[in-house]
């Protein structure tokens, strides 16, 4: 017996695998060339960033800009750069990253699977509050959280991060939920789950790929958020994108460019790591075996 | 024997469901189903694909919402009840299995979901685990088992629960024939020994006859008729019960009744010993003949002379395809016998069990 | 007396201003019994104003702001949510120490005094480029018209005449405090951007500053920047020929280490009408309730103009004092003729202390659009200029 | 929870009809209720800005709404090949979404220089000379490549997601019916990614109605006001120009086809509940 | 008659699978598995659930990527060839419809990947519908079916396309007995006029008898016996065969031969008439008997004695459980004849239909 046998040997080559990788290396390329800009940038001194070609690797590589960026940058007469903030940043985003996945995933899933009245409005409200631009809403935040006495307060900031993460976060859910085999609520159902019972033991183990999302969705916008966290925040709990934005955004006076890109790609750690660790909820075919349709 | 075991508990209906209505958008799927189902009996739902069988087991477990009518379960009025308020317990057609959590999970959810005690669970999953033999599979998740498994575990997770009522709908239909036959006895077995009250869809008959007490019989979203196994086979309400139960099917002759004797084509039987009204003379009218209750006659007797049209081995017996005027009249005979294609036969029906049909209202003479 | 703890929002954070705010941050914790709460937002008025309207508010706003004085202000003000500094000043006689009055009046709302200024900074200058010039082989020109004339040559060695950054405000800053007081002169300027008198702006002496607007227009092709510093390193390193820029854009020059009158020139004014704009930042205090926290503020007032204080914010800061009766330790070429002008009574208010906001937004809009479409003329933009300061409240 | 909806429902709704009510004032600093009635709409469209706002808000949505769905897909789609390294891909597709605006914004204006970035490079190579971000005819174009490198990650995510949940049984049956792996994603798996869709189409959609940081960060509008969007628009009258009704007016002007569009749509396709 | 339709087109194997092996993970589901299936020949897989049936069907489909072996199809070598190369058609046993898509579209996806015609598709489309009886639900989405209708969608999708070779995993078995022996019917009509190859896993026996050509007997992965079905019926090749096959099922008895006599417990019975190479003397041996195959004889003849325990009514007749000696025998009786519970009967097995085991190898004798 001759020719092919057993399983087909994997070519390296294969014109499936040099499109696959040839056009995700290409865009990779895309991706990456502004941060290769960025991390030549910040390994450069001044003097060397004046010359001008911002592809070129640094001639004398410096680490100053970072440790500058972390410790040494000052904030009006705050000198501790980038540090200073960061264990705020923590603190606010843990709550607020908590609270609104736990609110938007469980407004998603009675949107998509109970039925109570008015839920489309409800809907249809939240999509719209996805539209308006937050700082149209600024003042009427803040009248609310005052008249709710938790105007700055971290609570307050957690609200907001909560309530504006809403709209998306709660389509983002319902959508998904509603995706998911009927026959799996009715199951559960019958084997005595509640409201609850269901949420946690069914619909969120099976769902775990767009809970990664929602976490990548909210840990961006908590983490990067500045807005809000100068508005409801006082200076002793600012969070680390005010720091940023003041290395940054200083209209007046000399731009530390290599600086600002250390600070950027510092601020920009916990994300990234985020998005690495996240990996492991994208898993595959995580509803199979569950029905036949 | 259907009849006497399990029998001990019957009483008054037990699981009722009054003038129910069901509708999908515009689809009226139930139409004012009413039924009764005696505590601890084991009534098994028969029905074309797609009549509503389903559709009737969501309403009474309270999945679906329904469009009109009631539910009862034990005397209450459960009709606005939750699903786990309603003590049932229900294998899904489409299994339904939790993708995530392995056989063991999904067998022992039910049951943590009512506090009960570890090795309480751990007892009684290892022994429905054992009844349906998917005891090396507990560590492994759904998506890695055969259709057959998958079922069995679906018919695990409500086993292993004690419901008053049981809703299976058509729980065997992916497994072997021999593990079918223990799992039968095996329900019956459970069914006697617990007296919880079973509704039971199939499609195979074998198991509708050797299971239930009575059968349910639905078309179209209506109850045709609800009766023992033996009476259903024997003696169906109407034409669609005759040729939809038993199988290989009833044989229809479409013929007349006159001066005693169904006419069919050229040909004539009497229906001396038919055991029902049948009046002297009527229109139109149709004679029904299950195939074993048919004789191949030797030349000479009385019956109906037939050609031979097809042979069917059908492991223990044969099945004879025949023609008679023009309408096909199936015959189940001995392996032994051979009868070749084209060779003219006399048949010999036993009138005692036939049934004659009105051809108009299609009911029962 | 027990020292209040006071919140201080400023926009001042870059390394030359941070080291500023501490000469007032260690004149409040030297000084007084209180202390000073660091609350640097950078970005500019703009994205501290929401956050300090937000605060107010919300109920708890911060101690003291940094804001421009002028109209900015007047609605809080109106709305009672400000101290009234007017007893501080006139304790401390600012009405007479502080020069050029315009600054005081800025702070002045129906004769009372709600803001503290602390420093002067100006926004008309030019910035001269030393190697530009000669690389084309000339000597730096001595105002505007020396520099159109000097056009064709800087053209000819391929530098860019005029650096112009991409943002509005920088070209529009060009217009309304350059050419337009140079060319249309003060008067003029002040009856328009003051009285807001449309005709002013209809009339000839706008319409040769428009001209020369449009003009100048042509000249800044292929700066191809964003930032206005990076339009001050095109005319550092020779590449553009001239800037347009308040006088922040010599804390580059410095920071490069290059020498006002050598290496750069600059003409306050375009060097047609040397008159000196005197911008600069002004504190408010936001009414607290809390009597100890209302005498801490006016303490911080009073402490954010007295001499020591404006000698070493301002030195630290490269801007000019408040007080015409104190001396900076060290100043170079440039910042002498600004002195020069400032003892000379040679000043006009800033343009912001004149229009809203609003104004000054349209403005830009417009000036930003003129800038960039060679297609629009310079009628075009005098009428529409014209409808705006009609309009204008 | 419940409070938690209760105060978004507040907001949601009520944020819009304040804002509303105050569009017809002449609010400036603060809000307040003095009464104006259509004179800020009528400033608003005679406005050059705000018409020149919309125009390019049109040209950059329809652009960057087909290109983020399309790339995002694509690339979802891709890294579910069972591919190697798929974890460092994604995270290197989703990293700027990470990085502030504030500063890529600045590696982006670097990039499309026409002397120290692509352009430079590209006319080095004997291509035309171009600049993006100072020409007003490209300037959206411009920006729209920068969204595109920072938006796509997260709806690459949100599809990838998508696909996860997608039964193998389903790519089986296609194989068998003979249908090629692109026609399978185009007539099968995007058909059955229609929730996933409409959930990026509402993020990038909101995004794109939302557009403010980019431009601010790569242009400030310019050159001249030629990339300004509305949401700047807004910004710019609510805090630079300190003329809080002409926000309002224009952030109401924005949400009006968005509830004409989104309150009919929603009902549609969302409208009609699966279980009940 | 099995083997005389569709025999036609017999000849050299056109599916061949060859040492086939199977794992997932560390679990060797086909273990080095070889079956050759002729052209036009309609092969019926048997085994019991969870064998690896679906799994030989997945890996002759090009679905699943064999762990070792060769699969030939028309004579080609396609082990490595995609799945839509190897000119298949295929019955999921989980469906696998697409969900979006109306019945119709789920029918014709296929067709107009191969660029057929539209007037060609529509015409086949509606052939097929007919056939299923999916007609009025061409419009409706897979969602809103019952399962015997999604399951008949699926049926169809394979049904509308010309492959060379068809693979149909349970394809009836959500179906109700009249419609299963309809499409029964159907399949063997256009197997017989299309002459494809067929690859059929079923659990009705029934539908094994009726359809197969040759039947397969798989467990555990491994092929145990290939032959037609009477042959498979009347001449099992092991012990599990014989088990396996028929239903109900061959009752087995346990004994020893001696003398040319089978003893069971005190009992003998003469082996004459056995068919196969019965040895005078071994030491164990088990002997196996269908219920037909066993007279309830008069008293006096010889047979073995036995005690009624239950009587099962099977439609067409009874099914007599009997106690030989403490095994247990099931007999198939007339529905008139009457045995109550604990009554002592006569069984006269038909020699010539038994079966004879070796107990040590399990294999026929
Ligand atoms: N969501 C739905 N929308 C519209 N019609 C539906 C829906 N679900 C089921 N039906 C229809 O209702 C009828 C009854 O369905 P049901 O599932 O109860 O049938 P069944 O008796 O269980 O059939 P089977 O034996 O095939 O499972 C079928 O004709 C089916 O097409
Ligand atoms: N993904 C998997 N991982 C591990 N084991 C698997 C997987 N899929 C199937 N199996 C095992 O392989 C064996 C064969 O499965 P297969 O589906 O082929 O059985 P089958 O003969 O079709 O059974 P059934 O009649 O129940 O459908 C089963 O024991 C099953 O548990
Ligand atoms: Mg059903
Ligand atoms: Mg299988």
């Amino acid at each position: 017996m001759s020719g092919p046998r057993g399983p087909r040997p994997r070519r390296v080559l294969s014109r499936g695998n040099v499109f696959v990788y040839g056009t995700l290396m290409l865009v990779s390329v895309y991706y990456l060339l502004p941060l290769w800009v960025m991390v030549m940038t910040s390994l450069k001194g001044l003097p060397e960033i004046r010359m001008g070609n911002i592809f070129a690797p640094p001639v004398e590589v410096t680490f100053q800009p970072w440790v500058k960026a972390w410790a040494e940058a000052c904030t009006g007469i705050n000198c501790d750069g980038l540090s200073r903030g960061f264990w705020n940043s923590v603190r606010i985003l843990i709550p607020s990253l908590v609270l609104s996945i736990a609110v938007a995933s469980v407004n998603g899933y009675a949107l998509s699977s109970w039925r109570f009245r008015g839920s489309e409005t409800f809907f249809v409200i939240l999509i719209v509050g996805a539209f308006i631009p937050y700082q149209v809403l600024l003042y009427p935040v803040v009248i609310l959280l005052r008249s709710l006495g938790l105007y700055g307060s971290i609570w307050g900031l957690v609200l907001v991060h909560t309530i504006f993460g809403m709209p998306i976060l709660t389509l983002l859910f319902r959508n998904y939920f509603a995706s998911l085999p009927e026959d799996l609520f009715k199951a559960a159902r019958v084997d005595g789950a509640g409201f609850w019972g269901i949420y946690l033991k069914i619909i969120l183990p099976v769902s775990l790929p767009i809970f990664a999302v929602a976490a990548i969705i909210q840990v961006t916008g908590i983490w990067n958020d500045f807005f809000f966290g100068v508005v409801f925040a006082r200076p002793e709990t600012y969070p680390m994108t005010v720091q940023l934005n003041n290395i940054v955004n200083s209209v007046q006076g000399v731009k530390e460019y290599n600086v600002n890109m250390a600070a950027t790609l510092l601020t920009g750690l916990l994300p990234l790591a985020v998005y690495f660790a996240s990996g492991k909820l994208f898993m595959r075919g995580i509803t199979a075996g569950a029905v036949k349709v | 024997m259907a009849l006497d075991s399990g029998a001990a508990h019957l009483d008054a209906a037990f699981v009722s469901v009054r003038d129910l209505t069901h509708s999908f958008g515009t689809v009226e799927v139930l139409k004012g189903l009413d039924i009764e189902v005696r505590n601890g009996e084991f009534l098994v739902l028969l029905g074309p694909s797609g009549c509503g069988k389903s559709t009737l087991l969501n309403c009474i477990a309270g999945l679906i919402e329904i469009t009109d009518g009631q539910i009862w379960i034990g005397g209450r009025n459960v009709t606005w009840e939750e699903p786990k308020d309603r003590g049932i317990g229900m294998v899904f057609q489409s299994y339904a299995l939790y993708p995530h959590m392995t056989v063991h999970g999904n067998l022992s959810f039910g049951l943590k979901n009512q506090r009960m005690p570890e090795d309480q669970i751990a007892a009684r999953v290892v022994r429905v685990a054992r009844i349906l033999q998917i005891e090396p599979l507990l560590d492994r998740k759904p998506g890695a088992l055969s259709g057959g498994q998958r079922q069995r575990v679906a018919i695990g997770r409500a086993l292993v629960r004690d419901a008053d009522v049981f809703l299976f709908d058509e729980p065997l239909s992916n497994l072997d024939a021999k593990l079918r036959a223990e799992l039968r006895v095996e329900l019956k077995r459970l069914h006697a020994g617990l007296g919880n009250t079973m509704i039971y869809v199939t499609h195979d008959q074998i198991e509708a006859m050797t299971l239930a007490d009575r059968i349910a019989v639905m078309r179209d979203g209506v109850i045709q008729q609800l009766a023992t196994p033996l009476e259903l086979y024997d003696r169906p309400a109407n034409l669609f019960v005759a040729g939809f139960v038993g199988s290989p099917s009833m044989s229809m002759l479409d013929g007349r009744i006159a001066g005693g004797r169904f006419h069919v084509g050229g040909q004539s039987l009497a229906l001396d010993g038919y055991e029902g009204r049948a009046p002297g003379t009527l229109g139109a009218a149709i004679l029904g003949l299950r195939p074993e209750h048919i004789a191949v006659a030797p030349a000479g007797v009385e019956g109906l002379s037939a050609v031979v049209e097809l042979c069917e081995p059908m492991g223990a017996d044969k099945l004879l395809w025949t023609d008679v005027e023009g309408r096909k009249v199936s015959v189940r005979v001995p392996v032994e016998t051979s009868h070749p294609r084209g060779s003219r036969v006399t048949l010999a029906p036993a009138m005692g069990k036939a049934s004659l049909f009105d051809a108009g209202t299609e009911a029962r003479l | 007396q027990d020292g209040v703890k006071l919140e201080v929002m400023h926009w001042w954070t870059s390394g030359g201003e941070a080291a500023a705010v501490r000469k007032l941050a260690d004149g409040i914790n030297g000084r007084t019994a209180h202390s000073w709460v660091d609350s640097a937002i950078a970005g500019g008025v703009d994205i501290a104003r929401p956050v300090i309207i937000s605060r107010i508010i919300g109920g708890s706003p911060p101690t003291a702001f940094q804001f421009n004085p002028g109209r900015q202000a007047l609605e809080l003000i109106e709305a009672g949510l400000l101290l009234d500094l007017t007893d501080v000043a006139k304790a401390q006689r600012w009405a007479e120490i502080v020069n050029p009055p315009s600054l005081l009046e800025a702070c002045t709302v129906d004769g009372r005094v709600y803001c503290a200024p602390v420093n002067i900074h100006s926004w008309n200058w030019m910035w001269l480029s030393g190697p530009a010039y000669e690389a084309a082989g000339l000597a730096m020109p001595a105002d505007w018209t020396g520099f159109l004339n000097s056009v064709p040559a800087l053209r000819k060695a391929g530098i860019t005449p005029l650096a112009m950054g991409g943002q509005a405000w920088q070209q529009a800053g060009l217009f309304n405090s350059g050419i337009a007081i140079a060319i249309a002169g003060p008067e003029a300027w002040l009856s328009v951007m003051r009285d807001r008198n449309a005709d002013v702006v209809r009339g000839e002496d706008y319409g040769r500053a428009f001209q020369a607007y449009a003009e100048a227009r042509t000249l800044s092709d292929g700066t191809g920047v964003q930032d206005w510093n990076q339009a001050t390193r095109a005319v550092m390193t020779g590449r553009a020929a001239a800037q347009f820029m308040g006088d922040w854009a010599q804390a580059e020059f410095a920071l490069a280490g290059k020498t006002a009158g050598v290496d750069y020139g600059c003409l306050p004014g375009l060097g047609l009408r040397p008159y000196l704009q005197t911008g600069g930042d002004a504190f408010f205090f936001p009414k607290q309730g809390n009597p100890a926290v209302e005498a801490a503020q006016k303490e911080m007032a009073a402490l954010m103009l007295s001499p020591e204080v404006q000698v070493s914010f301002n030195s630290a800061k490269r801007s000019l004092p408040v007080r015409g009766d104190v001396d900076l330790t060290t100043v170079n070429e440039c910042t002498r003729q600004g002195l020069d002008l400032l003892a000379k009574g040679r000043t006009l208010p800033s343009t912001v202390q004149l229009i809203s906001a609003d104004t000054n937004t349209q403005l830009n809009d417009l000036l930003t659009e003129f800038w960039n479409t060679p297609s629009m003329t310079a009628g075009d933009v005098q009428e529409r200029y014209a409808r705006i300061i009609a309009d204008a409240r | 929870m419940a409070p938690m909806i209760a105060v978004a429902l507040v907001l949601f709704l009520g944020g819009p009809i304040w804002t509303l009510l105050h569009s017809f004032t002449d609010s400036r600093l603060l809000p307040r209720l003095r009464w104006v009635g259509l004179d800020q709409y009528e400033r608003l469209w005679a406005s050059r800005k705000w018409l020149v706002s919309i125009e390019n808000l049109a040209l950059y949505g329809i652009c960057s709404l087909v290109g983020t769905l399309v790339l995002g897909f694509v690339l979802a789609a891709l890294l579910d090949r069972k591919i190697r390294f798929e974890n460092t891909f994604r995270t290197i597709l989703l990293y700027p979404v990470a990085l502030s605006f504030i500063v890529t914004g600045l590696i982006w204006q670097w990039l499309l220089n026409p002397e120290l970035g692509i352009p430079g490079v590209m006319r080095g190579l004997g291509w035309g000379a171009f600049d993006p971000l100072n020409d007003p005819s490209l300037v959206m174009y411009g920006l729209g490549v920068a969204g595109l490198w920072q938006g796509t990650g997260l709806i690459m995510c949100i599809m990838l997601a998508g696909l996860r949940g997608i039964d193998d049984n389903i790519w089986n049956a296609a194989r068998v019916d003979g249908v090629g792996v692109v026609k399978t994603y185009l007539s099968i798996i995007v058909p059955m990614m229609r929730p996933v869709f409409a959930t990026a189409l509402v993020l990038i959609t909101s995004g794109i109605v939302k557009l403010y940081d980019l431009v601010v960060a790569m242009t400030s509008g310019g050159p001249g006001i030629s990339s300004e969007v509305p949401a700047k628009y807004v910004m710019d009258a609510m805090f630079g120009g300190q003329n809080l009704g002409q926000g309002f007016a224009a952030a109401t002007m924005m949400l009006v086809p968005v509830v004409v569009i989104v309150v009919p749509w929603t009902y549609l396709a969302f409208g009609r509940r699966k279980r009940g």
